[in-house]
């Protein structure tokens, strides 16, 4: 059962004060909140179990090996995959993705070969793609977002954006095209992206692999790897109630098995001579020198914790929150982004007339409320708006419609201190 | 961090706003990660800042800042104006969040390379 | 003061029983554990101040700023770094590798060019070069290892060992030598390396860059960057009280300043368009992403709890212990390494006659003693000691003289248990 | 996981070790990340592995499995020995701590090779 009042009795943090009003955390598309389950299997770990895994013949490597090959079991099950192999440890969602490039990129991607990303890409799945295609003297080509923040998969007039053409995803793709790199949801708008539309589109027209950005998708909707098609998916534990420092890379069996390793190191490694070495098998061919262990575990119970709640009510909540913000907020802001909420994840984007999005989020803190402003890694996007900056409130499982109320309330108080005389 | 009255005051209405006249320096600086930008005026005759303006600027604290620095330097020796450093806008303005500073530090670093 | 039984008191972990034993945990060359405080640091991060960094202007967001920016201080300040810029966080020792090679390695070594190391490197630290070496057409050159297990600076004849030629470092250094890369401990061993006769080499015979992996120094020597005359420093948290999942790179700032990035995303860039993108300034330009916020809290924690015993002492205790347990296990075992104390860190490695060391190491578990059997992911120079497997002890601040004669008298029991009728 | 005694047994005193004259089948195999060892010779006739042994394997886990794998298939078809995984060797040896179980698979897959 969804209950937000027992929900967030979970969260320690959800009683801290911020210039003594209780804190109102709206800024969960940045980072989001922990769990005591999931502080408790950390603090767990490392009371009674931590050693380093993988070649200790003692007990506790023993206990440290099947607890963080557990969590690998769980975080498989919870995307959908049968064969945890196909999980990949990494820092973050942008560590991943620089693995893909690193591993399957530079040996795949060549001169005039292109890659496509949206113009709603986060920095992370936009630069490390850039700096390839400048390597190898390939072709970035880009998506363009229509007015209501949503990927443009067919249709409408290519346009030139920061001296780069941008156009319709049927337009960009051709016979060339070696990779798609596409964020599931945008987190400067939320929109959720049509991926089975693109997928399908992008199978038809090419022969390219698909990576998806799911840093956004993933906390708050249920996902199914092994019926979305797709190559590669990326997100981070630090936004779905794990601990920081740990994220997963998820691949095909096949893809995985094909690339070349990235980082070098012990645990990657079967056999080792001054002269050569083989590597170890999947998936710590990609895990190189001593794993984030605890990192791991609380991400296992992180996603024990989401499955308790069911990821379906999970993005049921989310919808609920953002419509009523969406509702609430009508009039009182220049909201960006779908204004259908069924396009949207929990995020709502906007600013007030005149009034720079950094010193809106600073008057907030006062109030106790943490919003996010700025470019939020997605310059481009943010521009295309016509903006140098937005403001972003963004929800969780935890989030109440009384925060959005506070939040909507505020604002008005956020025009007063800035309203000219 | 509370904006205070004068921050509040200079920024919403900023002093030695606009275009100068005759200005012989001009200096120019943007912050790269908000993208905002402030372009500075100045006429500098016999070793002092006469007079000076500013335009562009994004927030409330790099416009509060930009108008209270304008306010100082306007009348200063060229040679003291090269001495300021973060300390005085501080002193202007207050305690400053950290995540903030580059706000008030785009001014001081346009107006220190208008006479750099 | 440095009182081992008031230590132990801050390490919950060691009050646990290990098949009706109490722990003897013997393996911290391969990680250590982890005292309260800086478990308590990680609790206090999630349960306070958890929030993204460096981009937020909200209260939570400037308080784990600063409290990761304020760990990135302690370290410096802990390794005699006076400018705490050259901190770079990582995941681990074989992360900080990675990156260098990667990032400097690949714009600056080339065909032809020569690459040294040692033949008791860990893997990460010879995995690594032998593979850009063989992608960029460039020689790896092996410094041999003398029979105590210390690296050959000079004299000694050049052997063939795995089909590669090894040598002193005098031989392996040459005009063609670009990069010195050189463990300050051994792993495997223990065995102190004359670094200051390295350096003064590699500096009078090149112009060499000059790696040091500290992993397993930095934990237990105080360690003066300043002094050192080196390039890069390169450590793992786990392996000094820290949380798992957070490494140190530290490098000369004119160096780390000429190197290109190396993963690209969040963090670490000013300003980003569709066609093109400028690098942030040291340290954010090489930590792409969202950090491990709560390991390098908790890193910053395990430092102030080192100082706080002071590093003269946990080396002084380091000795001791090493000192007692040659002695002790004299006779009883066949030991590798350095026959001298003062060459080697706290680590005992050795072998039962006619024994597996797995065999070894498993019987001691019964008894609740753990420590580690294998490669030590050091393949290389466990075979020049003419084996496929040696057993290794390894001590660290909270273990006492009581735990080294369990250790002997339970090897008795070992060698019982296999004794041939 | 304790040994068992007739783990110690088999590998201080492993069963069928050493070469085998006229030998008609022969397979080795190693595990990478501990460098040990174990190669099979068998005679084997008309479908049925008339007489087997080994030599090489390091610890006392590899060692005893051979030992114990080796009994158990002297005799058994051929087509039987191919049927043969994880399990019976866990049934023959107890349980086995999965750290080690590369240990107690390494006969297993050479004898495996040795039918295949
Ligand atoms: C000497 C040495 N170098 C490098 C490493 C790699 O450290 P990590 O596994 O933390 O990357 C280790 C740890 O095993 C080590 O002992
Ligand atoms: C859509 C998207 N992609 C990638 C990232 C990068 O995630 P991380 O910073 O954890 O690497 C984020 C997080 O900001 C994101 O929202
Ligand atoms: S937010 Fe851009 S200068 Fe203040
Ligand atoms: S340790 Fe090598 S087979 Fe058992």
């Amino acid at each position: 059962m969804f209950e937000v009042e027992k929900i967030r009795e979970d969260f320690p943090i959800l009683k801290r004060e911020i210039n003594g009003y209780p804190l109102a955390y709206l800024d969960n598309a940045a980072t989001t909140q922990k769990p005591k389950q999931v502080i408790e299997a950390i603090v767990d770990y490392y009371e009674n179990h931590n050693a380093n895994v993988h070649r200790g013949i003692h007990t506790l490597s023993e206990e440290a090996t099947s607890m963080v090959e557990n969590a690998r079991l769980k975080i498989a099950r919870f995307i959908g995959s049968n064969d945890e192999k196909e999980i990949i440890f990494v820092r973050n969602a942008s560590e991943a993705i620089n693995l893909v490039m690193y591993s399957w990129g530079e040996k795949n991607i060549g001169k005039g070969d292109e890659v496509v990303v949206s113009l709603m890409e986060h920095h992370s799945n936009l630069v490390t793609w850039q700096m390839l295609c400048q390597k190898k003297g390939a072709v970035l080509r880009v998506v363009d977002v229509d007015g209501e923040g949503e990927i443009r998969v067919s249709g409408g007039e290519m346009r030139e954006f920061q001296g780069v053409r941008v156009m319709s995803l049927e337009q960009a793709l051709g016979a060339k095209t070696k990779l798609v790199a596409i964020t599931a949801v945008s987190n400067v708008l939320g929109t959720v992206s049509p991926l089975e539309k693109i997928v399908k589109m992008v199978r038809t027209k090419t022969k390219a692999k698909i990576l998806i950005d799911g840093s956004q998708s993933v906390p708050v909707m249920k996902t199914e790897v092994g019926k979305m098609g797709v190559d590669w998916l990326v997100f981070s534990g630090h936004k779905m109630l794990g601990p920081t420092g740990i994220g997963v890379l998820w691949g095909r069996r096949e893809i995985l098995e094909e690339m070349p390793p990235f980082l070098y190191g012990g645990d990657m490694i079967g056999q080792v001579e001054l002269g050569k070495s083989e590597w170890n098998e999947l998936p710590w061919k990609f895990e190189a020198g001593t794993p984030n262990m605890a990192g791991m575990v609380g991400l296992g119970a992180a996603v024990d914790y989401l499955e308790s709640l069911g990821m379906n009510e999970v993005w049921k909540h989310e919808q609920e929150l953002v419509a009523y913000a969406l509702e609430k907020i009508k009039g009182k802001a220049e909201v960006y982004g779908a204004g259908d909420y069924r396009k949207r994840a929990g995020v709502v984007t906007f600013n007030l007339p005149g009034i720079h999005a950094h010193d809106t989020a600073q008057v907030l803190d006062g109030f106790g409320i943490a919003i996010r402003s700025g470019q939020h890694c997605g310059a481009p996007v943010v521009e295309s708006l016509g903006e140098m900056a937005v403001a972003r409130a963004s929800v969780y499982v935890y989030n109440t419609r009384a925060e959005i109320d506070y939040l909507i309330d505020k604002l008005v108080e956020v025009k007063k201190v800035f309203r000219k005389r | 961090m509370e904006y205070s009255e004068e921050i509040i005051d200079n920024a919403r209405n900023p002093r030695n706003f606009g275009d100068l006249k005759g200005a012989n320096k001009r200096s120019k600086q943007s912050n790269a990660t908000c993208g905002d930008m402030v372009e500075f005026y100045a006429k500098v005759d016999g070793g002092v800042i006469r007079d000076i303006r500013f335009k562009g600027v994004g927030c409330a604290l790099s416009t509060a800042a930009a108008s209270m620095l304008s306010d100082k330097v306007k009348g200063m020796k060229v040679d003291e104006v090269r001495e300021l450093d973060g300390k005085v806008v501080v002193e202007l303005m207050g305690e400053v969040n950290p995540a903030r500073m580059k706000c008030v530090l785009l001014p001081l670093s346009a107006i220190r390379a208008l006479v750099g």
